[in-house]
């Protein structure tokens, strides 16, 4: 099933991308698009401690399962205020 | 009064928007850009933010905030883009019968805000160099260095 | 910056006097005039102030905050005279590096403010009734009631 | 000795006066006002516990020795900000 990726700064740096749509497995936990980006780029194994996750703009732990037109944001330790 | 926004922030105007007839303090915190960040001189900032979530962030912890004390009315304004340092960066006004629940509110505003609000600064320092914010991760106690 | 005025207060002025490049964050408290005093409505109220010594005060209070709390700067507007509801009657600015600070020296400012600087407020109800304030004197306990 | 009175507030109201340079005995302390405006006015007796003193703008315990042409002011339970 397709996900829909969104990344934000430094995480959006690592990747080289911004948005994009990526397969998981039918019933897959949002931790394995982490697998994926690290797939891409392996600066993410040292990163993933620090990266929340949130589907569909709610904080999500690892284990939340997926489903298909999820919108999947990662989540780099916040800087506002 | 939730808002995010690339223009400069106006003060005068988040803290009339808490304004009410039974209010007897109204606590504001400001948050300004620093010309100094980790020893080296800063020339701007830039604040990204995953900003439907932000937005959606903010209105909950205002309703949080709501329901733990007695305020009568909360606005949070923040600033996105670019910010040069000593502008505000972040604008937070919570009116109340008692100054007590303004401030313990207001506070806990700020200090939730630093932890869940999806917004990113990148600092632009003097020396050329562009970086992402190092900043604690509060929850788990790791910080961002060595990015 | 310390102040007392008979025209309304410029709250952006007093809290761009506080601004200082290594701020981080400025807490500001705005005490406003509420319409309802002792479930009685309330249309203006007037305050009246024993000047120098309150001035004094006002400086001395700013001077022991510094010395607590890793604050910048530190200012105090309190207007005088006449002041419709819904009016500020007080703002205290305080800025600091850190956020921590500025909330713990502006909260102590207002509280000693109410207890210790020689101003006097008086309440001009719709009823056609003018009572001098009924606060508690905090230090004895002792109320002002039936006077 | 003399010394100058200056009232606010509800004892302003209850003496009926703002300032009066009023005698005081050689070495009298600053509560000997408070006796003064007994005198003239006996509300004075129901507010002694909760009006302070101050001379030359610095609050004074009764005891404080006066000293001539010192300003005693009459605090009343204040109620800025």
């Amino acid at each position: 099933m397709k996900v829909t990726l969104r990344l934000f700064s430094i995480a959006k740096e690592m990747a080289g991308f911004e948005e994009r749509e990526v397969e998981v497995a039918s019933g897959a936990q949002a931790g394995a698009v982490l697998d994926i980006l690290t797939g891409l780029n392996p600066r993410f194994t040292d990163w993933r401690g620090s990266l929340r996750l949130a589907v569909n703009q709610e904080y999500v732990p690892e284990g939340h399962l997926l489903r298909p037109g999820d919108e999947v944001a990662i989540i780099p330790p916040v800087s506002g205020g | 009064m939730i808002s995010l926004t690339n223009e400069p922030l106006e003060i005068q105007r988040v803290i009339a928007s808490v304004d009410a007839p039974g209010a007897g303090g109204i606590d504001v915190f400001i948050g300004t850009t620093r010309d100094v960040s980790r020893a080296r001189s800063v020339l701007w900032l830039e604040y990204e933010a995953y900003e439907p979530m932000a937005s959606t962030m903010m209105e909950r912890l205002a309703q949080v905030a709501h329901e733990r004390w007695a305020v009568l009315n909360i606005s949070i304004a923040h600033r996105l883009g670019r910010v040069n340092v000593g502008e505000a960066s972040v604008v937070i006004a919570v009116s109340s019968a008692h100054r007590e629940e303004a401030f313990a509110a207001c506070r806990f505003l700020i200090d939730e805000l630093k932890k869940v609000v999806p917004i990113w600064k990148r600092e632009f320092f003097a020396d050329g160099t562009v970086e992402w914010s190092r900043q604690v991760h509060e929850q788990q106690g790791i910080t961002t260095e060595g990015v």
